[in-house]
């Protein structure tokens, strides 16, 4: 195992990035053309860090997040460079990424219970995915390991025996989590851990989730529609449009103080407690087969100028730290003459709409 | 007519590589059997019974010549006749056999599945009894009945190959229906007030019936068989009433020691073609029509290099 | 309903404002039976009950949005589905402006679904994928007797222009595949306001749509409820939404209502423990917020086995020794226990303690240990020392010796019932009744 | 739903025991209605020519064929729960007997293409899952589709025409005479199935010759449901092979094979055992046409013998054996089926 070092986090919290991710492009094969569900799609995660990618459902946040596995269906392809550990993930042999995955790479998907094979007793997932990593262990080191994770998932002893379909909800999620964190891996990919469980429950994995980057030092890439998980379990948040990252920074900071209108309206278009008002984004994401030129969130922004229909906007830094794509915070230098004038938009109708 | 058209289209639009070849090769395999059955008096030479022609007597197991190119068998038959005739019979009484099947099977699947209750409880026991059977021993005892009461005719083949197939339809349609009446546009439909009736009609019946055309493809090859089975054991259609290959065969059965191969093999090879072709349709439209198995059309991804951003 | 002769129900309508409620729900309990082994499918024999619904009391006063409020399993869809009379009533009673549903014949009851109408919460699955949208929304007046396509077709119109759908030519012939998730409730929505009914049952009906579009659709939702003068009732997961959308609400848990009130009310004053938990897990944008800490426990448990008292004990932080401890609470502290052990520590443990499995019939007093009465005492006050403010030390009486272990009794448990407490109603032990009623 | 624990596995498969009797019940009620109720009178069908008419109804009274129907009805129930099958009309002996002495012959043949299926079938089917759309997929499927399309009395008159003479392998009986007489003579025939009688002889030479016979009879109703198998398996292979849970073990990082092995192919051969167990009434059906074809002794011969000869009596207990054989072979699947898949509860 080349890579067990991962295993003691050894990393300073100011140290290099986890994993980072450089112009990272999905695209899918079909027959109306290639879907670019990613397109061009760069960040950096510390160690120990969450940070949370929402964007409304289509906008390519899943595909990114199995692309960084590896996870894709065939028909997909992906270039770029996703860098872990010194080396590209997306150019090493399909042999030595596959065996990343479990020890340094890590994965928790939406349904729990379809992961998990429903022949198989609890033990069994454990002790296959400990041995295949670590094939030097005896077989009490082995349940050693899988208890200790399983309780720290809050999931008693008694229950290691039991079948997949013996479980509630909540307590399944827990094991798959467990099952993902058993080789402590690095970074791991959490893909809507939450959307299919209760209020309450949901919040104890949220609060699980939170609890990770303290106790075991992971990296995580939290997938999420739900803006509200973001505001408490990450540290930082990247708000994806339509295939691309369009702000990223500090979730108090994006939140607080949104620099590009997509987050913006966003935010306000989230029903919450101190809702006192309905707002709402007119017409649809589009369709990432043509998306549209210059700026892909145009044709919806309230904001948009002359210049976002035709030029792409430039990826700076924003104010107060982080990064964002949009004409309105600048570079002004760059934005030819007459460029900043409003944009004429069509009337959406409700025959664009979501 | 557009969306009929559509629909049908369907399979072949919605398909890619393996699925759509098998459809198309098992279509024209298909059509050229059921082109036989509908032309047989224009394309075979002879009847299927007819021994002379213009005075003359054909010549007993003669060989394939230029005037009988499947050769005779040992009744003076015109074997390429009664190859090509012999489609008509295994088309006829497949398509009256299905046919059947749909008119019982479907509404009394349709209905059990729908209400439940005691009548559903019954028969399922009962279809489930049936369909555990050996279905070929069914039929070898529904065509002894059957023929019995109407004689060896192609109605009461039909009849009894629909028996052992009943069971089948009803499984399927009440299965869906049981969990097609729990989706939601159903307790919608219950919602703004329409009667068991109409849902049934017009909200059921639509989404229950996409699963017939594949069983109905694969059961009209079982069919075929279990047809030629019944002739070859002697308990189908009578030789002197229609053309059928397994009665055929198994008058040839006796000829497959002393070198005089042309009769059996032709019967034979059409049983093999006509079921190979069903099956073919059947495993295709299978492919396109059911979502765990179908694979999507994709097309190479060609990236484009990168724009300047 | 022009194509009808006036209903009584109808005539009612005309009268204008009525006094009373226009749907008032009585005892009401929806039971099902679960299905059993293959033998009793056979037969038809039930192996349990669950009671999906269980004495129910609701008034909806016409005009208002009333919301149901809870988590899966909480009866808040079935309570709106019964409703309609798509959930038969096992008991009690729903009358809509006076008639009780039960009393109805099954025509009489389809008639009168024209009055109260439904929108689903997966809009996709709640329309047939075989019909366009115009036959879709003009299947209901079908079913009503309303025979010319033409005069459907009017009405179709009329409808979809209502609910925003326009140019209405784009979307009459457009199959539900056509068409996006907000478009898809739109057509929902059509469907269900196209008979004129006074009162629309809403189950769900954002949760299942993007974000952008979800304030679109509650938007429209309050526009037909000022155009059409329609009543509400908003069957939701989502506290934020109903906070927003609904005039009363009442908390549903596992078949019952435990707090209702006055929106206002409930949001600034949430009594039930249930209720409270509930506003702190809901995650909130807001990151200047702290992540609750004394989140319940556990999950919703098993309807089919509730549990004895009152049905949130098991979970709550606040719970009492009155609250109906038992048995199968015994086992999740032990089962607890364990998670903070070692597994050397666990392995001595259990074989000491023994098999938990006796423990999950409900029982108000349990055995425990099979290594004799001292090592078992131990064990528990141990396991008490480790957490000594949970709730269920509240709930032991006694533990007496009995044979290789102890006996565990609880205090009886009280199932709390409906009652006032300031401005709400509330069923919890922590809010004695208040002497003056109603 | 904490607490929800798998049902106990005795109480399943007693439940299922249970279940048998009505199973059976309906399926013998369903057999008195089409083989008593439906034809009218068995005994002037089959002796209408040889008896005269007095003679014909002391039969029948005999017989009990004059009895209310639902007098008779009971007699059959109860006379099958003695496990009486009655007596042949065409040679006057009891269904018992025959099932004894020709049994054996379908039993040798049933299990030895039984094995070649399972042998042969099973492995394609899973390479065919495996690597779909490759060459050897459309192969192996080509394959399954033809020998499932191929009825049995073709392929064995194409191998009785082709292949018997060249191997010098017997196209008839389930045996050679000499091994039938010398078997019977020297008392050899211990469980009355020729091929287990052989091999209990241990003699090299008997053995040789009823394998001889046993080979192409076998083959021909093998690759009969060989087919269904590769098709069955395939199927399934596919559905697993794309399914949530292999993913995931993808995504934990086990090694492809292991995931392959375990994951897909075992999940995907759960499904595919009870679908075997149905194959057996398949087997059963394509038995009485190999026998035609192979001139083999069995029961399926027999069968077509009285149907021919128009036995009632004969067919109605021949039938109710197989309907019983099938009931119970449902109830093995049912029970193995429980023991391999957990959710099983029920």
């Amino acid at each position: 195992m080349s890579f067990a070092t991962s295993n003691e986090p050894t990393l300073e919290p100011s140290s290099e990035p986890v994993i980072s991710a450089r112009d990272v492009r999905v695209w899918y094969g079909t027959t109306r053309g290639a879907i670019r569900a990613v397109d061009g799609v760069s960040f950096d995660i510390a160690p120990g860090e969450t940070l949370g990618l929402v964007g409304e459902s289509g906008c390519g946040k899943s595909t990114l997040g199995r692309g960084l596995m590896g996870l894709l269906p065939p028909g997909a392809k992906r270039d770029g460079e996703v860098w872990y550990d010194g080396k590209d993930v997306l150019s090493m042999r399909a042999k030595d990424s596959y065996r990343l995955r479990g020890t340094d790479l890590g994965m928790i998907f939406q349904e729990p219970l379809t992961r998990l094979n429903p022949l198989l007793r609890i033990s069994a997932h454990f002790e296959e995915t400990i041995k295949q990593h670590e094939p030097g262990l005896s077989k009490q080191q082995v349940r050693q390991r899988a208890l200790d994770a399983l309780r720290q998932m809050g999931i008693p002893p008694t229950r290691y025996r039991s079948y997949p379909h013996e479980f509630s909800g909540g307590m399944r999620q827990r094991l798959m989590i467990a099952l993902a964190l058993v080789l402590q891996p690095a970074f791991i990919v959490a893909d809507e851990p939450t959307t299919a469980l209760d209020v309450l429950v949901e919040a104890q994995i949220v609060q699980i989730l939170n609890d990770l980057r303290r106790n075991f030092r992971t990296s995580l890439l939290l997938i999420t529609h739900n803006v509200g998980i973001v505001a408490e379990a990450c540290d930082r948040v990247a708000v994806m449009y339509a295939g691309r990252i369009v702000e990223e920074g500090r979730v108090s900071d994006v939140f607080e103080n949104p620099q590009h209108p997509y987050t913006r309206e966003l935010l306000r278009s989230t029903i919450s407690l101190r809702t006192t008002g309905l707002n709402f984004i007119p017409g649809s994401p589009p369709d990432l087969v043509d998306p549209p030129d210059g700026c892909r969130f145009h044709p919806r922004c309230p904001d948009a100028m002359a210049v976002c229909a035709t030029r792409n906007p430039i990826n700076i830094e924003r104010p107060t730290g982080g990064r964002v794509e949009c004409w309105q915070v600048g570079p002004r230098d760059q934005i030819p003459s007459g460029g900043t004038r409003p944009l004429k938009q069509e009337e959406l109708a409700v025959a664009d709409e979501a | 007519m557009r969306t009929l058209l559509r629909t049908l289209a369907k399979p072949f639009t919605e398909t890619a590589g393996l699925a759509r070849w098998m459809l198309v090769i098992g279509l024209v395999m298909t059509s050229l059997f059921v082109v036989l059955a509908i032309f047989a008096p224009w394309i075979a030479p002879y009847g299927f019974a007819q021994a002379s022609s213009g005075g003359v007597d054909f010549p007993k197991a003669g060989a394939p010549s230029g005037d009988h190119w499947f050769g005779t068998d040992r009744l003076f038959f015109d074997v390429y006749s009664r190859t090509v005739w012999g489609a008509r019979t295994a088309i006829e009484v497949v398509i009256l056999s299905i046919v059947i099947c749909v008119v019982v099977g479907v509404p009394l699947g349709l209905v059990s599945g729908y209400y439940g209750g005691w009548l559903d409880r019954v028969l399922v026991l009962v279809m489930d009894a049936m369909f555990a059977f050996p279905s070929f021993l069914l039929a070898i005892v529904f065509s002894f009945l059957l023929t019995g009461l109407l004689g060896g005719t192609v109605l009461a083949v039909a009849l009894s190959l629909s028996a052992i197939y009943v069971p089948q339809y009803f499984r399927v349609v009440r299965n869906t229906t049981v969990s097609a009446k729990e989706a939601t546009y159903v307790e919608a439909a219950r919602a703004i007030g329409a009667s068991d009736f109409v849902i049934m009609r017009r909200y059921l019946l639509n989404n229950v019936v996409q699963s017939v055309p594949v069983l109905g493809t694969l059961n009209a090859a079982d069919a075929i068989l279990t047809l030629a089975g019944l002739g070859f054991l002697g308990l189908g259609i009578q030789s002197t009433d229609a053309a059928e290959w397994g009665h055929d065969l198994n008058r040839a059965l006796a000829d497959a020691g002393s070198g005089i191969w042309w009769t059996g093999l032709y019967p034979g090879l059409a049983i093999v073609l006509l079921v190979t072709g069903l099956t073919l349709v059947g495993e295709g439209l299978n492919e396109t029509l059911n979502p765990t198995l179908r694979v999507r059309r994709l097309l190479p991804v060609v990236m484009t290099p990168r724009e300047e951003r | 309903m022009p194509t009808k002769p006036e209903t009584p129900d109808a005539d009612a309508q005309g009268a204008g404002v009525e006094a009373g409620p226009i749907i008032d729900v009585r005892g009401l309990a929806v039971h099902y039976g679960l299905r059993g082994g293959s033998l009793a499918r056979l037969f038809g024999r039930d192996a349990g009950v669950v009671k999906a619904v269980d004495g129910i009391d609701l008034t909806l006063q016409p005009g208002e949005v009333v919301g149901l409020v809870g988590e899966s399993g909480s009866g808040k869809s079935t309570l709106g589905r019964a409703l309609l009379g798509l959930a038969p009533a096992t008991e009690g009673s729903i009358r809509f402006r006076g008639q009780d549903l039960a009393t109805l014949s099954r025509r009489r009851l389809r008639d009168l679904r024209r009055h109260i109408q439904m929108v689903f919460q997966d809009p996709s699955a709640a329309l047939n994928p075989a019909m366009t949208v115009e036959v879709a929304v003009g299947d209901a007046l079908r079913v009503h007797g309303m025979r010319s396509a033409t005069e459907r077709r009017a009405k179709v119109v009329d409808a979809l222009e209502r609910v925003g759908l326009s140019p209405v030519e784009l979307f009459l012939e457009k199959y539900p595949r056509d068409l996006s998730g907000g478009q898809k409730q739109r057509v929902v929505m059509a469907r269900a306001i196209i008979t004129g009914p006074s009162v629309l049952v809403a189950d769900e009906p954002i949760s299942m749509l993007d974000m952008s579009v979800r304030a679109k659709i509650l938007q429209l939702m309050l526009d037909l409820k000022q155009d059409l003068g329609l009543t509400y009732v908003y069957i939701t997961h989502d506290l934020a939404s109903a906070k927003y959308f609904c005039d009363r609400i009442a908390i549903m848990y596992l078949g019952r209502i435990v707090e209702i009130g006055p929106t206002e009310e409930i949001f600034a004053n949430p009594r039930h423990p249930y209720t409270k938990a509930l506003l702190r897990a809901i995650p909130d944008p807001d990151p200047g917020r702290q992540l609750p800490r004394d989140l319940p426990r556990g999950e919703v448990p098993d309807a089919a086995a509730p549990p004895l008292g009152c049905a949130f004990h098991p979970r709550c932080t606040e719970a009492v020794a009155s609250c109906g401890w038992e048995s199968r609470d015994l086992r999740t502290l032990v089962e607890a226990h364990w998670t903070r052990r070692t597994p050397e520590a666990f392995e001595a443990e259990s074989a000491s303690v023994g098999s938990l499995d006796h423990l999950d019939r409900p029982a108000t007093s349990a055995t425990l240990g099979k290594d004799g009465p001292e090592a078992i005492k131990g064990f528990l006050d141990q396991v008490r020392a480790e957490a000594p403010d949970d709730p269920i030390w509240t709930g032991v009486q006694t533990i007496t010796d009995e044979g290789s272990g102890v006996r565990v009794h609880f205090h009886e448990g009280v199932d709390p019932a409906l009652r006032r407490a300031g401005g709400v109603d509330v069923a919890c032990v922590l809010y004695p009744e208040e002497p003056s009623g109603v | 739903m904490t607490g929800s624990r798998s049902g106990s596995l005795p109480r399943y498969i007693l439940q299922r025991v249970l279940l048998v009797i009505p199973m059976i019940w309906v399926i013998l009620t369903l057999v008195f209605i089409v083989l008593r109720v439906a034809p009218g009178d068995p005994v002037s069908a089959a002796l209408g020519g040889k008896l005269n008419d007095e003679a014909l109804d002391q039969r029948r009274e005999a017989l009990g064929f004059n009895d209310p129907l639902i007098q008779q009805y009971w007699d059959y129930l109860t006379s099958v729960a003695r496990l009486d099958f009655g007596t042949t009309f065409s040679d006057n002996q009891t269904v018992l007997h025959v099932v004894r002495d020709n049994g054996g012959a379908t039993l040798s043949l049933t299990l030895a293409a039984f094995l070649i299926a399972l042998l042969v079938g099973i492995p394609l089917g899973l390479v065919a899952g495996r690597y779909r759309d490759t060459f050897p997929d459309v192969a192996i499927r080509i394959f399954g589709i033809l020998s499932y399309a191929a009825p049995i009395f073709f392929v064995g008159f194409l191998l009785q025409a082709y292949v018997a003479k060249p191997l010098g392998l017997p196209t008839s009986g389930s045996a050679g005479v000499e091994t039938v007489y010398y078997m019977e003579r020297d008392g050899l025939n211990r469980t009355h199935i020729l091929l287990f009688d052989v091999f209990l002889s241990g003699n090299s030479y008997y053995i040789e010759d009823a394998l001889k016979h046993l080979l192409l009879p076998a083959v021909t109703l093998g690759l009969l449901i060989c087919g269904v198998f590769i098709r069955l398996v395939r199927v399934n292979i596919l559905q697993t092979m794309q399914s949530d849970y292999v993913e995931a073990a993808e995504a934990r990082g086990i090694a492809q094979g292991r995931v392959t092995r375990r994951h897909a192919f075992r999940n995907a051969l759960v499904p595919v055992i009870t679908v075997i167990g149905l194959q057996f009434a398949l087997l059963l059906g394509g038995a009485v046409l190999t026998e035609s074809t192979f001139n083999w002794p069995g029961l399926g011969q027999k069968l077509v013998e009285y149907i021919n000869d128009r036995d009632y009596v004969a067919v109605q207990g021949i039938v109710t054996i197989f309907a019983i054989a099938v009931v119970l072979i449902s109830l093995l699947v049912d029970i193995v089926n429980a023991l391999i898949d957990p959710r099983v509860r029920y």
